[in-house]
């Protein structure tokens, strides 16, 4: 099942690659919408049966799927698996792929040429449902690296009509950062290899590399910078906010919801269990990052005038929560950091499919020049935003409360190898930071979505929301509040963690 | 269509929740946990408990919930279906906190009724002041839900447990104890707008007055005194917490009584008289007996009625006159004609605000003496808390009785002194009494409105014999002394047309000018700072890199001049500095 | 004895290599180069090596040079004296000569410096012929491969293309 | 015969090639200057050999340095002759047809 | 000594290649009477067919050891002349590849016209003679020699058009080239003074426990022989004529340079290196890793900014060869053949596709490629595919493992900052790469390119994709080739 859903995107986007430029953007899209449907379908089939399933330690073993040698010579598997860690990102993969495709049905960004879109829509998917499922530290490399190239594609011909320079920037300082982080993980891994022996994740979570000093430290810290680009964790961020303002709604959509991920994945999957004493050494480093992530990100939203790129640096900020999570490295900590994962790529994902709406409407994401009193002009839009907005500063009730609140109560009480006094310091600055967020959300309401609407004259066309986007947007609201009130729905997955 | 629906969905929740608590009423305590899930040694879910708190505090939301939303039914016409599926939200997350035996479960209602709070005072969005006041609104009661958060995990940890009926003080070390009722404590102020964080409740007026009524009255600011005698047992083993508690609450029931002394609008005097009443309750609390959370529930539930039926007249007042302000006001009392043209409004409001100011008789004098008695029990017992809050009590019972009659001599009664009463609130405008205004419209409020006020009436008059009425004579006489003392001041300034009101008390003690000073300039210049810091630093790092590989990219090419023999000394060149490179490297 | 020739010949052709790099007439150059590499080859029979000497004379003397002095006619290079036959950076390209002479002649006197050598006669055209034969087979059928190549290549380039020709000629025909 | 006399002299006349590939501008001359290294390779071997007193390996391969020399001149002329065909010159420094445009 | 069977079997398929040489010249000098379509067919079959013979010898024999042109040593093994081993295997296999896809790619119509067909396919085939010695050869003659046989052919080929660009081409070449010989024959000779052999073996045995000033003497002999190798692989600071020489010849014969000649250097200096010349932890190790480092990094960074496809092509060549020298610095050849094997289908694939439109657009700049994903999207599918490959990201497996192979060989080298360097070169890479992909997709202001492709650039190019695309599923085919 796993290596279908794997490989069945792939042979799709390439079939629809093959097929002559004849057929229509809206059967590219319907045909899209079918095979990420069927992978969708796949992926809750690998939902677990029973929960509490999973390998963070000797005792259980992960659901290997497939494990063949690939080149034996230089000690690579392809080795496929999933866990309880796993699926839940591959089913947000799939699902948030799969309404990227409807939604482009009938919303398709300007430049046109959907048929390429979905095809790239498609290998993104693969790679990062590769890369939640790898097993391989170089496998888990190459996935992490297929999803380069198109969502480089995606940004480069199908971002801000506006500003081809600016687009073209934002794609090549997204690429290039990210490749560089890479490299140095690479290097990590292969230290990982020197000292270990084998790539393999399942055995060197069995038998980690212990050491908090030396050649393990280097590799840690190689690998933590490398996800570190992707999570994107400050100082590092300098390229999501550009990249998320330039992409088209379903590239910011999945660049958000979906890649993000890869990052605090890789170091849940890779650095805690792999190398636990050196995360551990440096883990004080990482929550510190983070924490100013938190903050940092919070106060560049209340500073800017562009919505997309408010929601871009408002994921820095989540996404610093979901580092310091990872730092605590304690139980509630690494549970909040995953939960927060998923409750991210939902609520995240939904403010960017907002923000292209009302992107489209308007033709500029610019606050001043949409203007304000959406509530009057679009109201259910701006109904749904104002929700989203609640949801992703972590109102309780809905999503992204929990792991917020996992990741402070996991900063409260830490791995007790962890300095307990700086991490509390690292739960008060980020608990600020929660007003903070909570602040910049209320400004983007009140500047967009309240105001006079006698001043604010409502733009030609302009429709609220429509039947496709109600569609796409749905079964997000629908995820965002069930988790919100019902998260053991995720938590109990992790049993054993 | 949709409108209807979700007025009938809203009548009709409120009555469930009436129906709900008749139908708990006297059933033994319970509880019953779901939905839970382990986080390492952690259980993290849901539970209810019913008892009789919950059973009272059931029929307190229930009655106002009903109340506003009957109320709102002729009160509201702009977007009304957004307004009842808040209202009935806003409730039922009241309900949460009031059921809820999870402090999880509990902070989800809790903080709910913050977002919904914004949402509704936010309700006339077109309007500046409804922007910002709800905004300030939510984040200043977000900040206190940090410290509420941050205070379940020390007492959550402390007790290994987030069930409210497994925390067993005994069992918590005193330090871990004292800082997570401290923090709790946090979030209590915050959300009853105590000091240092009321600034929020007076600007979060410009909402609709059924959200008002149903803020002051039941919801909201009355989850943190709930609260507080929820976890009373814990709350009153740590003195300090008391202690806190304690001064937090004198301090802020003479604030906002000196507040509301002020102020020129009915509906902040009555904002800050519920800051002041809520701050009664809360000193009730800090005593740290039976009685006092006695007293302060009492005091509770006889607030939520004279105070709900204050803001729904106010509201008709709003609806009726366009405004509540005093100056407005003004105009229409010649000739009492505001008195005989709302007069069931004028009825109604005499009652809420003798009750709120404690005349003999009324609900609120009784509950007022519990809480009396209880702090002089307790200050008999020698302890200093207990002297501290009956002073204040007391002190704040006169300034109550002060203000409540010159809200009501204000606004209904014609200054017999003219020219001040102009003077009073509206400077050098001699002309503007002088301009009658189009009266003849005015009449009181269509039934639905009507109907809750009286009701709520009664209750304002009827609930204080609820408890049985055990009135101790001394402190009842002293009680009414107070109020004498209070009413005949404002009184004779009334007489003579003047209304004194000192700038430090106008501006409210300066509050919201010093926050906006040290927290929201900061943060913007912060904010502009982190920006800049992205762009010039950061950003500047990232750029420069791209520029130095496109310079040296061009320096590569401008060395690549076609002339062979450069290249040949280069590379000869280079077999010397690699020589000498190795070695040095090497050794 | 041979100390003596041996220095008589490296003085000689150190003199007429500096010449050949300096001269500013190319055709004094390249017969200053015989007189350097006859000098070369007087250092090889000094050192007893005959058959060394013999080919370097033969090939070097006879043949290289013969083809360098046929180059320059071809090429047309003048008989008198150029201002510019060395670039602007002859200083700087005899720095960094001298450079790379001082740390290798260093780095041979401290190596070799007491070493003596007592050339003994191995160098007979047997000698030779018996190594090149028996020990270097396969370097030896390599240069062949290599002579012919070169040979054919300088054929192939000397040789007019036909499209260079026609060009050629239509340039001449525009000229005329 | 002390060892480094040869070598001293290979040196000098290694050098002196150098210096004359690098500042003389007429191919065919460079060219010649070649040619000296070369001989300063070949010196070395010669030397070299004499010194080991060996099977005269350094000897034979002074004897296929020679002749690989005469087969780079053979080439190189040629090469020469067709520069000087297309340009005019046979100027190192002046053929500069395929330099980056800036 | 007298040649033995083992010897002819292990020069077989130079001797086979040195034959057909001949060959094609004789068949091209007296079959005059043949149509020049019909000579250039036969002549390519002709040398197809010896490259392919050498191919399958190379097959058969992956797995054997053949030591040639042997005598007995006074001390440690035998010393021969060459050795035909699975490492010789896999570099000739690597080395005729490479000479057969250039074969194809100047197949008839896109040759241009006035290169000598036989003459042409002469000189390659003596090039690709000596480039099969070289990388077998085990002594320093036969190694420089070998060198020469495969340099002067390839000069001679970039000056066949016999035009002025060719012959300014050919003559940077050629100096460059003749200074780096000298200079190489120069270390030779004092490796030769030092240890008293010519044979590798013997030299690295005797190479060790030199006393300090003759230790210093072999350190120059062999950075002087390092350097000559360092100018036929053009590594910074020894690259300059690179660029000036690739735009300067035809396109087919670039390729040549860049697949053949390269790959030759390569293998040259690897025979050189495993064969204990500079022993582990000498500081000529040190000395490839310092070039390492600089060739990638300035010829990335160079490459950054170029605006016609062959000079960008011919600086990228420069950077991917600091990667070739990286493990080569550490002595793995495994990763060396492996990233040469990828490196020479991709390029020929590149070239080949610089070619096609060369051909048709003169001036050879990437905005020629404008648009290209629309008019001509086989071809473009396959230039992005090589570029992606050379940048060594996915879909490009092929070069992200022989990456991989390379930074593993680094890393377990312990040259730690060599590593750092590396992947900051692969940032750069991927950046000049990925200017040109994006012209690839970028709408056109003018007509697009789209012409009818050549069949036998279709091909090649086609031949290309599928063995990179092979070689990106099954990454251990390219390490199995040196094992």
């Amino acid at each position: 099942m796993l290596l279908a859903i794997l490989v069945l995107p792939l042979l799709a986007a390439g079939a629809l690659w093959s097929v002559p430029a004849v057929i229509g953007d809206r059967l590219a899209a319907a045909y899209g919408s079918v095979i990420s449907g069927l992978v969708l379908v796949g992926s809750v089939l690998l939902w677990p049966q029973n929960g509490g399933w999973f390998a963070y330690g000797p005792q259980d073993e992960p659901r290997t799927e497939i494990d063949v040698a690939w080149i034996p010579s230089l000690g690579v598997r392809f080795h496929l698996g999933v866990d309880s860690i796993s699926v839940p990102l591959i089913v947000l993969t799939a699902l948030l792929t799969f309404l990227c495709c409807l939604y482009s049905l009938k919303i398709t960004p300007r430049i046109g040429r959907t048929r390429s879109l979905i095809a790239l829509l498609l290998v993104i998917e693969t790679g990062v449902i590769g890369t939640f499922s790898a097993l391989d530290l170089v496998l888990f490399f190459v996935c992490f690296e297929i999803v380069l190239i198109p969502m480089w594609l995606v940004i480069d011909i199908w971002g801000d009509h506006h500003d081809p320079a600016g687009r073209k920037r934002a794609a090549n300082t997204f690429v290039l950062m990210t490749v560089f982080g890479s490299a140095l993980m690479l290097l990590g891994f292969l230290l990982v290899q020197r000292v270990a022996g084998t790539l393999d994740i399942v055995e060197l979570t069995s038998s980690p590399v212990r050491g908090g000093h030396g050649i393990p430290l280097v590799a840690a810290l190689l690998i933590a910078v490398g996800l570190a680009v992707k999570v994107p964790l400050w100082p590092l961020h300098i390229w999501l906010p550009d990249a998320h303002a330039k992409a088209p709604t379903v590239g910011s959509v999945l660049l958000a919801g979906v890649l993000l991920k890869l990052g605090t994945y890789g170091m849940i999957r890779i650095l805690v269990p792999v190398l636990p004493d050196a995360t551990a050494t440096i883990a004080p480093y990482l929550g510190a990052f983070s924490t100013v992530a938190i903050v940092a990100g919070s106060l560049a939203c209340l500073a800017q005038t562009d919505v997309k790129r408010l929601i871009a640096y408002s994921s820095v900020g989540h996404m610093g929560f979901i580092g310091l999570g990872i730092s605590t490295l304690s139980p509630a900590g690494l549970r909040g950091a995953l939960f927060a994962n998923i409750a991210h790529g939902l609520i995240t994902g939904l403010l960017f499919f907002l923000a292209g709406a009302i992107k489209d409407r308007h033709d500029t994401s610019d606050l001043r020049t949409i203007g304000r009193a959406l509530y009057a002009r679009l109201p259910r839009i701006a109904a749904l935003l104002t929700f989203a907005c609640l949801a992703s500063l972590g109102l309780p009730g809905l999503a992204g409360f929990w792991g917020e609140m996992l990741v402070l109560l996991g900063a409260y009480h830490p791995a007790p190898w962890l300095p307990r006094t700086t991490f509390l310091v690292f739960m008060v600055i980020a608990g600020l930071g929660t007003v903070l967020t909570a602040a910049y959300f209320l400004r983007l309401v009140r500047n967009l979505c309240q105001g006079d609407p006698a001043e604010n004259p409502p733009a030609a066309f302009a429709v609220d929301l429509s039947r496709i986007e109600l569609v796409t947007w749905a079964p997000l609201i629908t995820l965002t509040v069930l988790l919100g009130v019902w998260p053991g729905l995720l938590l109990q997955q992790w049993g054993a963690l | 269509m949709i409108a209807t629906v979700w007025r009938v969905a809203g009548v009709g929740f409120s009555l469930l929740i009436l129906l709900f608590a008749a139908l708990l009423y006297g059933a033994t305590p319970d509880q019953y946990a779901f939905m839970n899930s382990q986080v390492g040694d952690l259980t993290i879910g849901f539970a209810v408990r019913t008892d009789d708190l919950t059973v009272l505090l059931l029929a307190v939301v229930g009655v106002i919930a009903t109340c506003v939303q009957v109320y709102s039914l002729g009160y509201l016409h702009q977007r009304p279906a957004s307004y009842h599926a808040l209202v009935a939200l806003f409730t039922a997350a009241m309900v949460t906190v009031v059921i809820s035996d999870s402090l999880f479960f509990l902070l989800i209602g809790w903080e709910v009724m913050g977002a919904c709070s914004y949402l509704l005072i936010g309700h006339y969005w077109e309007r500046r002041d409804a922007r910002s006041g709800a905004v300030k609104a939510f984040l200043m009661t977000r900040f206190a839900d940090v410290g509420f958060l941050f205070g379940i995990f020390v007492l959550g940890l402390g007790a290994h447990t987030f069930r409210i009926s497994e925390i067993d003080p005994a069992r918590i070390s005193p330090g871990v104890l004292t800082t997570g009722t401290l923090l709790l404590l946090v979030g209590v102020v915050g959300k009853s707008a105590q000091v240092p964080l009321q600034t929020w409740l007076p600007d979060a007026m410009p909402g609709p007055s059924p959200v008002s009524a149903l803020i002051h009255a039941a919801t909201m600011v009355a989850a943190g005194v709930f609260l507080i005698a929820r976890l009373y047992t814990v709350f009153s083993a740590s003195e300090t917490t008391l202690t806190v508690l304690a001064i937090v609450a004198c301090v802020t029931m003479l604030f906002a009584a000196l507040c509301a002394s002020a102020a020129i609008e009915v509906k902040r005097v009555l904002a800050w008289s519920t800051v002041s009443q809520l701050a009664i309750m809360f000193s009730a609390l800090s005593l740290g007996t039976a009685d006092g959370r006695h007293a302060a529930l009492f005091h509770l539930v006889t607030h939520a009625a004279f105070k709900g039926l204050l803001f729904l007249c106010a509201g008709v007042l709003l609806h009726q006159v366009g405004s509540a302000a005093l100056v407005v006001l003004r105009r229409y009392t010649r000739r009492g004609k505001s008195r005989k043209a709302l007069q069931v409004t004028f009825l109604t409001m005499t009652v809420g605000l003798a009750a709120l100011a404690g005349v003999p008789g009324f609900a609120g004098f009784f509950s007022k003496d519990t809480v009396i008695e209880a702090a002089w029990e307790q200050a008999h017992d020698g302890s200093a808390v207990g002297w501290v809050v009956l002073l204040s009590v007391c002190l704040t019972a006169a300034l109550t009785a002060f203000y409540c009659v010159r809200l009501w001599l204000w606004t209904f009664f014609r200054t017999p002194a003219l020219a001040g009463g102009i003077g009073a609130f509206e400077d050098g405008d001699a002309a503007a009494d002088l301009d009658e205004p189009d009266s003849s419209k005015l009449r009181d409020a269509p039934w639905v409105m009507l109907a809750p006020l009286v009701l709520l009436a009664v209750a304002a008059i009827a609930l204080g014999y609820a408890d049985g009425v055990h009135l101790n004579w001394v402190i009842g006489l002293i009680s009414t002394a107070l109020v004498l003392l209070g009413a005949l001041p404002a009184y004779s300034l009334w007489r003579r047309g003047a209304d004194p009101r000192p700038l430090l008390l106008e501006r409210e003690f300066g509050a919201d000018p010093a926050y906006h000073g040290l927290v929201v300039v900061p943060v913007r210049w912060l904010a502009k700072l982190t920006v800049a810091g992205d762009r010039d630093v950061i950003g500047a790092y990232v750029r420069a890199v791209g520029r130095t590989g496109t310079l040296a990219s061009q320096g590569f090419r401008r060395m690549q001049t076609g002339n062979v023999q450069t290249y040949l000394t280069a590379a000869v060149i280079g077999v010397v500095a690699l020589a000498v490179l190795a070695g040095v490297i090497g050794s | 004895m041979t100390t003596a020739l041996f220095s008589v010949a490296s003085v000689v052709a150190v003199v007429a290599s500096v010449v050949v790099v300096v001269s500013r007439r190319i055709v004094h150059a390249a017969l200053w180069l015989v007189l350097a590499l006859g000098a070369v080859a007087g250092c090889f029979g000094a050192l007893q090596a005959e058959f060394v000497a013999l080919v370097q004379i033969l090939v070097y003397v006879g043949a290289i040079v013969v083809l360098v002095l046929f180059a320059l006619m071809l090429t047309k290079a003048p008989t008198n004296p150029l201002p510019e036959l060395t670039t602007r950076r002859s200083p700087f390209a005899a720095v960094v000569a001298a450079v790379l002479a001082l740390i290798l002649g260093t780095g041979v006197v401290l190596a070799f410096g007491n070493e003596k050598v007592k050339p003994v006669t191995d160098g007979s055209a047997t000698t030779i012929g018996t190594q090149i034969f028996k020990n270097w087979v396969l370097p030896f059928e390599v240069l062949s491969v290599l002579l012919l190549a070169a040979l054919i290549g300088a054929i192939a380039l000397s040789q007019r293309s036909d499209s260079a020709q026609r060009s050629d000629s239509a340039q001449r025909k525009k000229e005329d | 015969m002390p060892l480094v006399l040869p070598l001293l002299l290979a040196v000098v006349l290694f050098c002196i090639g150098v210096y004359g590939v690098l500042a003389r501008r007429n191919v065919i001359t460079m060219l010649m200057s070649f040619e000296l290294m070369l001989n300063a390779v070949n010196l070395n071997l010669v030397a070299f050999d004499a010194w080991r007193v060996d099977e005269a390996t350094g000897q034979t391969l002074a004897i296929f340095v020679i002749t690989l020399a005469a087969a780079e001149i053979g080439l190189g002329l040629a090469i020469v002759l067709l520069l000087f065909r297309g340009h005019g010159h046979v100027d190192a420094d002046a053929a500069r047809d395929l330099e980056e445009a800036s | 000594m007298t040649l033995t069977w083992t010897d002819w079997q292990a020069i077989a398929v130079p001797l086979v290649l040195a034959i057909g040489a001949v060959a094609v010249l004789l068949v091209d000098s007296f079959w005059r009477s043949a149509s020049a379509e019909l000579r250039h067919t036969v002549v390519t079959l002709l040398t197809s067919v010896v490259i392919l013979f050498g191919l399958v010898f190379v097959w058969a024999h992956r797995d054997d050891f053949k030591p040639a042109f042997c005598r007995p040593a006074v001390e440690g093994p035998a010393q021969c002349s060459l050795v035909f081993e699975p490492l010789t295997a896999g570099l000739w296999a690597v080395l005729l590849i490479g000479g057969l896809g250039v074969v194809g790619l100047s197949a008839y119509r896109l040759l241009a016209a006035d290169v000598p067909i036989g003459e042409y396919h002469f000189l390659l085939l003596s090039a690709l003679t000596g480039a099969t010695v070289l990388a077998g050869a085990r002594d320093l003659a036969t190694l420089v020699i070998a060198l020469e046989v495969v340099s002067l052919p390839s000069f001679a080929m970039v000056a066949l058009r016999r035009d002025r660009r060719g012959s300014e081409g050919a003559m940077k070449a050629f100096l460059v080239s003749v200074l780096s010989t000298a200079v190489m024959l120069f270390g030779v000779s004092y490796l030769y003074g030092v240890t008293g052999s010519l044979y590798l073996s013997t030299i690295a045995n005797r190479l060790t426990g030199l006393d300090p000033d003759l230790a210093r003497v072999a350190f120059a002999a062999g950075l002087f022989v390092i350097v000559g190798f360092a100018f036929k692989i053009a590594a910074v600071p020894f690259h300059a004529w690179l660029p000036d020489t690739y735009v300067g010849a035809p396109v087919e014969v670039t390729t040549f340079l860049a697949v053949v000649s390269k790959s030759a250097g390569v293998a040259g200096l690897l025979v050189l290196v495993t064969s204990g010349i500079a022993p582990d932890g000498s500081q000529l190790q040190t000395v490839i890793a310092i070039l390492a480092a600089v060739t990638m990094t300035v010829g990335n960074l160079a490459a950054l900014r170029q605006v016609e496809a062959v000079r960008l092509l011919a600086w990228s060549s420069i950077g991917q060869v600091g990667f070739l020298l990286a493990p080569l610095a550490v002595d793995n050849a495994q990763a060396v053949v492996g990233y040469l094997a990828a490196y020479v289908v991709v390029t020929l694939g590149a070239f080949g596709a610089v070619a096609v439109v060369q051909r048709h657009r003169p001036a050879g700049l990437l905005t020629d490629y404008r648009g290209m994903v629309r008019s001509e999207p086989g071809l473009a599918a396959a230039l992005i595919f090589f570029l992606v490959v050379l940048a060594g990201l996915p879909p490009g497996l092929a070069g992200l493992f022989t990456k991989f192979a390379a930074f593993q060989a680094v890393i377990d080298g312990h040259l730690g900052w060599l590593a750092i360097v590396m992947a900051v070169n692969v940032m750069i890479g991927l950046a000049v790469y990925l200017r040109w992909i994006a012209e690839l997709f970028r709408l056109p202001a003018d007509d697009p390119f789209s012409v009818d492709i050549e069949t036998p650039a279709v091909t090649m190019i086609s031949l290309c994709t599928a063995v990179a695309a092979v070689l990106s599923v099954l990454p251990s085919i390219m390490f199995a080739l040196a094992t």
